[in-house]
């Protein structure tokens, strides 16, 4: 091979359908029709099932049907639940995001668009099944009747925060709720979940874990140790990767989306590898429930790729409009999860306009009444913060000295700010 | 300062100036980071960059900040100069073997084979309400990994200055930037309105290239009776503190925490007899340990008190009690007090 | 010390005879790591466990310390109380990030709701020739994070019974063995033959169950005119060179180094008025700084000289110039000329 | 789903075919055949040939014939070439490892059976390619006719030794043989070699790079992240597995070899992945060259799966009798790289029994030259290493005044110890 009659080498480097001003195009995405992709036995070889991380779980079609082999069946009474939380996430995503901007808070993420796929696992999850989630998957705490004045306490580092006002808003904690403390470093959260896993399996419970994290957070190194382990020990666990096509401002392709699927990482590592609607509440129910089925009758891991679309900014800190297109939201092929469930609620004769509306109507005055319960708490920066002292607090189980001195000097320094008695908060 | 036609800027001007000067003058120099291309970073410091210099140079990554330096290290052993960011320097961990056990060391692995010209940017410190995993002030991990160079800026022209340094140093740098004071210097009165950087001298930045060079740190403010050490944010609030009681105190702003400028440190104290040194970091085994150490062994016989260092609590940095845990004007004003005692 | 019968042992034999105790008395502690099941690991400190507690309760790993420490705080949270194992502390980076940003900060940012009850068990420091990437210590990197404890044995008495305490503490603990002495005590001449454990009265170790609480340093030889403050290897090597240069030194084995026992520290030094710091890891920054600066803020006043700091070199271990870099007898030696000077 | 209905949940921990005492057994590989394995073109859409990743690339067969579309039909010259440097590399381990018993140096590392794979390699690169390897491809340097005496220098930490007896022997780095410096630290070489292709990619250059670690390594989060920018960017590099079966004590199950192959890993990522037999060198020269042309005329990264078996322990520090068969090594299915290599050139007419018994004792004869050249600038431990000073050189490339202070208490220490005028190392 002479090299001499070689090209020069070139960097090949990915680039998005579209950027801000340039037209949403989404006709790389080849969205296979609802009810096209193969449900194999829940007990079979990880190898007999590789071409389903490269199809697409879809249960609910365009017409508002259930259908194909995913269809989870499922009662009118548990759809209308599910399409309850899912619209009650968003009323509550609404109003905090609100919050935020009205001063109230430093920070907020919305869910808006994904909520199918923490409403969806949530309910094919058994409520004591161990919830490793990433900052997007406040949909769990409610699909499981979470309190949402603890969540807004928490938003609002107010006395009232549990978490002691030490957290940025929305890194929830609710062990009650089987609903491990959020990180904010990215995928750290996934080779817990496998750990806690691999407890529950060598004790002999009956409880499995499952863990969230988005595409672009696929690269880290935890999560590589975390399928890993996983397909090492066959933890019972559901290793959920949320693709919603964009990181920050970076789109999937930086982690790798042009050349193959999320879902196929599990190919790689021989474990079971589902590509899914993320914008169906029924495919996320059924894939879910068939990896929880898998991973409890000890048959192993599964990983699961929701296809959706992060319909907002990626926090409170940024504008999308600097680095995508403004109109890929309404372009999105998959549609809006809420809106259908709801078409397939209505199209089976179970739900209406009417109710619907009613019942917006009514998660807003929930999430409004919500909130002035906790505002009554407090809200960021205004001093009704939980004790001072709190502080050096939970470092270690007991003080060490130097905590205890830090602690007095802290108590010395609001002395000096505050030297009158009962002036300033405490 | 050269005669170059100087403007206003702040922080993040001057950092993106310096990045675009090295760019402009250098091929080799070559950015990388999460969100740091298309989208400019999510601070701005890269904004423009990748629309000047092209895709090749300026490159989004995926999100792995032990591969975005690992990948850079390739890339020097290459023969460029990489100039990757962290986002936040909290999420800097990951990539700690690639940076102790690879940047620090090849060099010296390799008897000289392999230099290490790496700059790695990231903002770090608190007072925005970024909760614990936005603020933290890691640099003692670094400064005491043998191998790296640690560089923290105070002010615009100082900021490009030594970055422009540290990207032409033939050695790994952690560049640590203060983001607290991106957009305007701090006097730690956080219920007081935020001053511009405008208004600040050093926020004239000269255009073109110039460097302040590593490992000379700035007598900031002169005085006979207290050495204050400070670095980054710090440095302003020990200024306004200073200045509030009434103290005629040596302000030296370190600027590199490795090399130190061991000299100024030393003949200030040995002039005043008395030392404060200030960091944001958690207190035990911070830098502020370091410089403890070297100035009691230095000027032992010249000290008239302890040397007091004001920290962070040994606490993650709380979110609701932000301004209960920073190092503000009461804490350092209360070990001025003791340390001017007797 | 307990009534138990005891026998000989060296420092892996009573490290694994911890671990066994722990693992019989409480289902819970689950041991894991690279080549710690069936082998019993590189050191032989898990020898045998698995055969005893078998293969859910004994983990060999696959070899991603990132993995093994996030595995292990996903145990935690199911309620476990993992050991997990790094095969040395030179590969402990990969792990910094679970480490840091999870074991230690999970009770706090939780409020308690998940406390993280982890010991990482880990050989640590020079003397085998083992070159920069089988001798490092980076016990100041863990020191300075809050939320870890970091525990150092010095004898197989004290191995065993701080082992034990630390697998039993609800906070997460860094154990860092010093690989040099596991098979006997070290005196700092490396040209002389090497002694067994067997020879050295704290190599008799108790059967069964008993602790030596965390945060309590041993005063293992007692003077007037100097106190050394020394951990692992080091306080063998400080004290062979005290009794060679006749000095009438306290010599203070920290054994934790966080928490600290500042009382017995300061009550030493402020008895004798001067104070020498040991440790193998490099000097800028490494725990010796926190001990010198804590010393002189506490005990200033009574100072007879600076706070000395006796170190390894802060270049990387070298393979063949080891005993060159390592804080042998003639570094202690002029050190302690010195500190005793005036 | 009822869980009282549930069994308890099981933790499967994997289980080597056999432990010491136990009948050596590979019956559970499946063995292909030589030359039944498909050769895709090389600038082939990575997604037409997954199944090469569970496929086993193979050249030689059982009777020595080089079959198949992977032969790379080479010359009987370089065959020979390539048997001697085979040859040499095994001399060369053989006295190396027989210095490290008699204490001339502190460790030592053997590529026993595992030559092919680094030879095969190096003759199917350029020689400018840049090479990041683990410590098992001394044969790299080998065959890129690099001075053994050197290498022994550094093996000694000699005053010979260019790397100034700073690194654990065998830790070369040789940038006039495009070698990278070796890491003690598992991996870290894979990113980088990314890295290096990305750099030489963006720089229109036509050079590639390439890079080796063990199937053990391969869970360490930098292989995550070298795949991930190596798919993304599409770098031209050859990221190369070594599954020798073995990491220390630990087989191939423990970094999940039980539940798929290593190539594996690569359809994963949507990169090209080849499976093959690492015993026979002309295999690894074909995958490479079919790689190096794949990614040098742009179409992107490839993960080549070397199918191997670690005849010797890890290293001088273990004794693999205590965890392992030791009858496995005379029954592993692909034989002797050296073996094999020799019967194709017998079978082909270019070699004969009593050439390689005098290639042998020649290459024995080369060696034993070396190491008593090395062995004049001194061994480990004897005080005949590069002088002290040198301790503080290459931290920096200046050096800092803490430095400066610390080589002269350093300095002073030595006189203290060899206070004469002459006396002592320098
Ligand atoms: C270790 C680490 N690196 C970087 C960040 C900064 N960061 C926060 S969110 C984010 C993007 C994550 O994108 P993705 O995983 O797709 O999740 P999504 O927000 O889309 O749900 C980044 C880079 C972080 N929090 N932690
Ligand atoms: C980060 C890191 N962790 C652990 C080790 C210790 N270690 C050295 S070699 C090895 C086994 C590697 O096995 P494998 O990757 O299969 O390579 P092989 O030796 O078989 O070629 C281990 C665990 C290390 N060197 N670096
Ligand atoms: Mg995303
Ligand atoms: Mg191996």
């Amino acid at each position: 091979m002479s090299r001499s009659n070689l090209p020069p080498l070139r960097l090949h480097v990915p680039e998005p359908p579209a950027r801000p001003g340039e037209e949403a195009d989404f006709s790389h995405i080849d969205i296979l029709p609802a009810g096209v992709t193969p449900r194999p036995d829940s007990a079979a070889d990880s190898a007999t099932m590789r071409d389903l991380a490269y199809g697409l779980v879809r249960v609910l079609d365009d017409e508002g049907n259930a259908v194909g082999p995913w269809n989870p069946r499922l009662s009118p009474d548990v759809l209308r639940r599910m399409l309850r939380a899912m619209a009650l996430t968003r009323a509550f995503d609404d109003r905090m995001f609100r919050a935020q901007r009205q001063g109230k808070t430093s920070f907020y993420m919305k869910s808006l668009g994904e909520e199918a796929v923490s409403i969806g696992a949530a309910f094919a999850l058994q409520r004591d099944d161990m919830c490793f989630p990433s900052y997007r998957q406040q949909g769990i705490l409610i699909a499981r009747d979470w309190d949402l004045v603890d969540m807004m306490n928490q938003i609002y580092s107010n006395k009232g925060d549990r978490l002691k006002g030490r957290q940025l808003p929305i890194m929830y904690s609710a062990k009650d709720a089987s609903f491990f403390s959020i990180s904010g470093n990215l995928t750290t959260q996934v080779p817990q979940a496998v750990g806690w896993a691999m407890a529950s399996a060598a004790r002999g419970d009956t409880r499995i874990a499952a863990s969230w994290c988005g595409e672009g957070s696929t690269a880290e190194g935890d999560f590589h140790a975390a399928l890993t382990f996983a397909t090492v020990y066959r933890a019972p666990v559901v290793l959920n990767v949320v693709n919603n096509q964009w990181a920050i401002s970076s789109f999937a392709g930086f982690a790798g989306a042009e050349s193959t699927t999320f879902a196929a990482r599990a190919v790689g590592y021989g474990i079971a590898g589902l590509r899914i609607d993320g914008n169906d509440a029924l495919a996320v129910y059924a894939a879910t429930a068939w990896a929880a089925e898998r991973a409890r009758t000890n048959h192993g891991p599964t990983l699961i790729e929701h296809f959706t679309y992060r319909a907002e900014g990626h926090s409170t800190s940024d504008d999308p409009s600097a680095y995508r297109s403004s109109e890929e939201r309404s372009k999105w092929p998959l549609g809006d999860p809420v809106a259908r469930l709801k078409a397939h609620l209505i199209a089976i004769g179970e739900w209406d306009e009417a109710r619907h509306a009613a019942q917006d109507l009514e998660l807003a005055e929930q999430v409004k009444a919500a909130a002035k319960a906790a505002e009554k708490n407090g809200i960021l920066g205004h001093g009704m913060h939980q004790p001072f002292a709190t502080m050096f607090e939970d470092v270690f189980e007991d003080m060490p000295w130097h905590l205890k001195e830090q602690s007095a000097q802290m108590m010395s320094e609001r002395m000096r700010k505050w030297p009158k008695p009962g002036e300033g908060p405490r | 300062m050269p005669d170059a036609p100087a403007t206003n800027m702040n922080m993040i001007e001057a950092i993106n100036d310096a990045l675009s000067v090295a760019m402009e003058r250098d091929l080799d120099v070559t950015v990388l980071g999460e969100d740091v291309g298309y989208f400019g970073g999510v601070f701005r410091a890269t904004a423009g960059l990748q629309k000047t210099y092209g895709k090749t140079r300026v490159f989004d990554t995926p999100i792995t900040e032990c591969g975005i330096v690992g990948v850079a290290v390739g890339m020097a052993a290459y023969g460029l100069r990489p100039v990757p960011e962290i986002q936040f320097a909290d999420y800097i961990y990951p990539a700690l073997d690639q940076l102790v056990s690879e940047a620090a060391r090849l060099r010296y692995r390799s008897a000289g084979e392999f230099p290490m010209p790496i700059t790695v940017r990231s903002p770090f410190g608190g007072g925005i309400f970024g909760g614990q995993t936005h603020s933290q002030s890691p640099e003692a991990i670094f400064t005491h990994v043998c191998g790296l160079k640690t560089v923290i800026p105070s002010t615009p022209y100082d900021a490009k200055g030594l970055l422009l340094a540290a990207i032409e140093d033939n050695d790994p740098v952690i560049f640590f930037e203060p983001k607290r004071i991106y957009n305007g210097p701090f006097d730690g009165h956080y219920d007081r309105p935020v001053q511009p950087w405008a208004k600040h001298p050093a926020s004239l930045v000269p255009s073109g290239h110039y460097t302040i060079p590593l490992g000379k740190a700035a007598l900031v403010r002169e005085g006979q009776d207290l050495t204050v050490l400070a670095y980054g944010t710090m440095v302003h609030v020990a200024l306004s503190v200073v200045e509030e009681l009434g103290v005629d105190a040596d302000v030296v702003d370190l600027r590199t925490l490795m090399p130190l400028d061991i000299e100024t440190i030393e003949s200030s104290v040995k002039k005043t007899g008395r030392c404060l040194v200030i960091h944001e970091a958690t207190r035990t085994g911070g830098f502020g340990a370091e410089l403890s150490a070297l100035v009691q062994e230095r000027c032992f016989y010249y000290l008239e008190a302890p040397v007091e260092r004001v920290t962070g609590f040994d606490t993650p940095y709380p979110h609701s009690l932000e301004w209960a845990y920073f190092p503000g004007p009461i804490r350092i004003g209360m070990a001025i007090e003791k340390v001017m005692k007797d």
